[in-house]
């Protein structure tokens, strides 16, 4: 049971894996942009949660992944499902309601389902996909299929019962899932303090005899070298690890609120350590030319505007979806 | 708030029975998720300033944590106290309906009365805002088939204010349920006092040729059909429950005595819905002078769906209860 | 058990389907309360033996964790296993609403088809044996509300067996009620791989004056009431749904096309219960045939009482059902 | 945030004390004897969840507490119930669905309230007292009323959600809550380590930076000066305490079931740390004349023969309680 800091394995990360986690980085930063941007000039409208400030976190994890691994995510996912792979287009189409969506638009935004990139569920109930994600463990369990599940949740998540039964059952079965709390410091408009009476998540991980480990989720380096060590774990028949990452939401909970009640120093603080300038300038310290990143940053900008494209010219699904997926046979009209 | 105001909203509507609420009884108080306004006074704007006049000792932001939530409301409530729980999402209500229907709803009777559970849920539901599935769903028909408990929904503004007014003076759990798409919603502002009675529905217009029962956002649409119905000669009787639970039997069915037609309206999926009661209660009371079988009209039988289309193709429409409305004048 | 078996009990009828199952598919896994061999095979022994054969990996004890067990079932699921779970209790089904029905019941249409839940729960329940208020509950009728749930009842030990072995086999998600006064009852053995289709209800009596619509306990309770009624020269139709969402209206409504007379009977509270579903798509289609309003008996409108006495009284009654169906015959 | 040892503070407890508490012990012990006995002869039929062995915990517990203190607990409560002082006729009358019952017959054995001795719910729900607690607790917070409410729960019951969320809304409210755990080693037919990832369940109280002490339960001395001090801090305004508290059930978990699954090891153990003789051998060794017990014990089965013959000869209550106390007002016939 080890809270032992990952750090000291951060320099074993290579500059590959750096650039990688950073071209993860750019996507999400680049998207979540696209996203407030759209919403802003009123061309789309939807119920968005920004991830702004939380990149590196989920780069990093998805980065230590197979591609067939699993992810559980939540409403606040897009980081977590670009990062685990999914195609910006259908990411696009599907959050615009749009027939060529992941989920021919039914879903929408808080419920992506893509099975072949691993995002298997995402969803809008606060602590709901830790169970699930036990599932998904269990079957990788009993069919020796060697994949790992990761499940992503927030700070204000682990008040929940679901997240205490959740623990305890994959701590017990010994499941290979890797629990990722994305502590961003505040449950909607409440900061963690407020909620939460342990000082730290991890500190609740002894109480389920759980391997734990809190990092600087927005350090690439150490965020990486924990994702990793947690999945090799976990593959390995070790069992399940909780990762405290801690990071911080830059914006408000949902596009369209303030975030008044975040005291100003907070703010601050974290302005002057937004991670994905961070990560960018490791980079260029580690000798990376300015320009591998620009021609990175210029792709994908090329790639999500063809998503937009796609997405706001895909057809809306038909109407008789709704007598489809209700039930294995269609509901007769 | 000094100068009168000229219309308000659903929130404020809410807020102000809480308000009156609280100043009027010391046992009420109001806890759930960001309600202080340290917190911003709930998601919804509901409870905005009633922890600066009341303190957030009596307006408590809590974890997320619903099953803590609504037990310590029931645990206060037996001892006298009068809380009221805001649960953002009646979808939430799946991870406390153990509190509420194991313990909520039941203490006072597996006591023989010794305790009693006077306490208010509200929470907010309904589609057409691009919530999708797990954010919309219109469940007060599990509630209703619970006894012990109450189930309320409110309209208009003034409404909302005088029904959760008179929930929170209600010796019974009571739901009170929020359509999320209808905060903004305007209406005309209650005298200070104003309440509605639990219990008794409304008849929102008169008229003689059909009766349309319905409750929360459906009754403006009915409302609307209605009139057009008019312009052809088609007098629509349209009574809004209010308390969905236990019904107004009485006034249902003097109405439907009258005009020997129905039809029951709700957002909630029609399969298994409240309309089925109501329709049976009903045919039952009323079956040899009913004119045509009562008709029903619900949302579709799937969940409901994010992409905008078939969000609004999944809700009931203004055609289809215009269709059930001349499907019982034959 | 090598020698054939003269009759099985419920819960053989049970662990039958199961072990078919197991034996069949090695997707198939059991998971829930004390349900190893080592716990001592499931509190309704229902699962005795299994662990024995199939392992404690595919025969899973768990912690007292409802939302973890439905959660990991879940999970699975989509994965292309087809877990089957045992809740005790189906009023313990309130700590674990949210897997079930913000989840199992949405995965399908929330993944526009890419996913599906193909999960089976299982959960006693029922009145009569002395449980009290918390351990008693039928809420069939919240279930039957979810799109996306099919949910099923055996009134017999073959039934429940062939009943379950084709919800393990189905690809939705199925709420399987078993009536815990029945675990001991006696019956058929079926033969191996005996199956009943769900969707399909069973005229388990034929008649030609009124037609009464049941399911699980109450089957024999309306037989034999159709059976005094027969003495009387009253015939009886007795339909035997199974499979009570989505309910097979074709049978119901061919019965009702004959007899121009129904009775709906179930053991749950009458209120908001799956009888009005059933009344009111009667009255719908067939309102014009219809000699007499659908009858309904249920439960009272109470939480279920402790005291012997009470506890009677509160089930629906042979009685009941004999002065509803005569009501009817006017 | 102490698991310090109670045990050094056992010393304090005085002999009139240790009287008190075995005069609670003994009625406890004789009326689960005499439930038994009624219904093995087959004069009563119920479902009956015995608590042999567990009787110093709650003797012990509840005699640290005010009459008015509140009390919530579970299916398995008779110990709880008596040693916080609900008179045995009208316990025994419930226990048989009898009109004079103190619920009127309609609760029954699993759902106990009375109120007037602070018997405020008896939950047959796992884990769901722990949250009404709170409530209680929160109660006497607003009021400033002083009291103290106890809630007892099983090993068992710590894995399930209601327990996480209660615990952690205790401590960040500092409710006057004490969460006694009485540990039995089993829930159901399930084994406490093969449920429970936690070694212990005081383990858990660091995650909720909750005071939490483990004690041995049977031991009225250590059991005592731990509710005590629970009880006293929780008055004082220093919130919640959890009392794991180590006991053991002698019994199956329901009247006529059996308990094959207990290591024959554990049981005779069991059996000669029996809570009952030892306390009593305590008080005789305390020079406590053996008259005194005996006399305590005689007076105790003229109360249950009293109560017995109270509950027998009382009639049901009428059909029409159905629809009384369902809603505040009565549901027309
Ligand atoms: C059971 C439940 N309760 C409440 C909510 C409403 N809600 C949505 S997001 C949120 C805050 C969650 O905070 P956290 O877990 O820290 O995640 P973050 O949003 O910060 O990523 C809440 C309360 C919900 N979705 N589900
Ligand atoms: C939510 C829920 N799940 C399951 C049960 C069934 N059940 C009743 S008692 C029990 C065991 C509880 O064990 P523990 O908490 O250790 O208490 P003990 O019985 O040992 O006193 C279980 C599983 C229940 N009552 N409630
Ligand atoms: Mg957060
Ligand atoms: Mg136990």
């Amino acid at each position: 049971m080890g809270l032992a800091k990952a750090a000291s394995d951060a320099a074993d990360v290579d500059t590959d894996t750096l650039l990688e986690i950073y071209r993860r980085t750019a996507l999400i930063n680049r998207t979540d942009e696209k996203f407030r941007a759209l919403l802003m000039s009123g061309t789309l409208r939807l119920v968005y949660y920004p991830v702004r400030g939380q990149e590196v976190v989920s780069a990093a994890m998805m980065t230590a992944l197979r591609p067939d691994d699993y992810l559980v995510t939540t409403y606040r996912g897009v980081h977590d499902q670009l990062a685990k792979g999914i195609p910006p287009k259908i990411l696009w189409a599907e959050f615009t309601g749009k027939a060529t969506g992941a989920c021919k638009g039914k879903g929408g935004p808080m419920h992506i389902t893509h099975p072949e990139t691993g995002v298997m569920v995402t969803t809008g109930i606060v602590g709901s996909g830790l169970p699930i994600a036990n599932g998904l463990g269990l079957s990788s369990l009993l069919k020796g299929d060697g994949r790992v599940t990761v499940v992503c949740f927030g700070d204000g998540s682990t008040n929940i019962g679901a997240f205490h039964e959740a623990m305890n059952m994959a701590s017990i079965w010994k499941l290979p899932v890797v629990f990722l709390c994305q502590n961003n410091r505040y449950g909607e408009h409440t900061a963690f303090a407020d909620s939460t009476s342990a000082g730290r998540i991890v500190d609740r991980a002894p109480g389920y005899g759980m391997n734990a480990v809190r990092v600087d989720g927005n350090d690439a380096s150490e965020m990486y070298a924990a994702a990793k060590a947690a999945v090799d774990r976990a593959r390995a028949g070790g069992g399940p690890t909780l990762i405290e990452a801690m990071t911080y939401r830059m914006l408000g909970h949902v596009f369209g609120s303030n975030a008044s009640y975040v005291p100003k120093a907070l703010q601050e603080e974290a302005v002057r350590e937004d991670p994905v300038p961070r990560l960018r300038q490791k980079l260029l310290d580690l000798q990376v030319p300015e320009a591998t990143l620009a021609g990175i940053e210029q792709a994908i900008d090329g790639v999500i505007a063809e998503a937009v494209e796609f997405a706001l010219s895909s057809p809306y699904p038909d109407i008789g979806e709704i007598r489809k997926d209700v039930l294995g046979q269609e509901i007769a009209a | 708030m000094n100068a009168p105001l000229k219309t308000i909203s659903f929130s404020q509507g809410i807020n102000m029975a809480l308000d009156e609420a609280m100043a009027a009884d010391p046992n009420v108080f109001v806890l759930g998720e960001d309600v202080a306004d340290e917190q911003g006074g709930g998601v919804f704007k509901a409870t905005l300033g009633l922890s600066a006049k009341y303190g957030a000792s009596r307006v408590r932001s809590t974890p997320i944590s619903e099953q803590a939530i609504i037990g310590a409301a029931v645990g206060a409530a037996i001892t006298g106290m009068r809380p009221v729980a805001e649960i953002m999402f009646m979808n939430f209500l799946t991870v406390c309906m153990d509190q509420i229907v194991n313990h909520a709803a039941k203490l006072r009777f597996m006591s023989g009365g010794l305790t009693s559970v006077p306490l208010t849920i509200r929470c907010g539901t309904g589609a057409g805002v691009g919530f999708g599935g797990q954010h919309s769903d219109m469940l007060e028909a599990w509630f209703a088939h619970v006894p012990g408990m109450k189930v309320v929904t409110a309209s208009n503004p003034a409404d909302a204010k005088g029904l959760l007014l008179s929930a929170i003076e209600d010796d019974d759990p009571t739901l009170f349920i929020e359509n999320v798409a209808m905060y903004a919603a305007q209406g005309a502002p209650p005298e200070a006092g104003y309440k509605v009675p639990l219990g008794k529905a409304k008849v929102v217009r008169e008229g003689s040729d059909v009766t349309v029962i319905t409750y929360g956002r459906p009754v403006l649409e009915v409302a609307a059909v209605a009139e057009t119905l008019a312009g052809e000669g088609v007098s629509v009787e349209v009574i809004d429950l209010r308390t969905i639970a236990p019904f107004d039997a009485e006034t249902v069915l003097n109405s439907v005595a009258k005009t020997n037609r129905a039809v029951v309206v709700h957002e909630a999926v029609k399969a298994f819905g409240v309309g089925a009661e109501v329709s049976s209660r009903i045919h039952e009371e009323l079956f040899s002078q009913l004119k045509a079988p009562v008709g029903r009209v619900g949302s579709k039988y799937s969940p409901v769906p994010f992409s905008p289309p078939l969000e609004q193709a999944w809700l009931y429409s203004r055609d289809e209860i215009a269709a059930a409305i001349r499907k019982t004048l034959g």
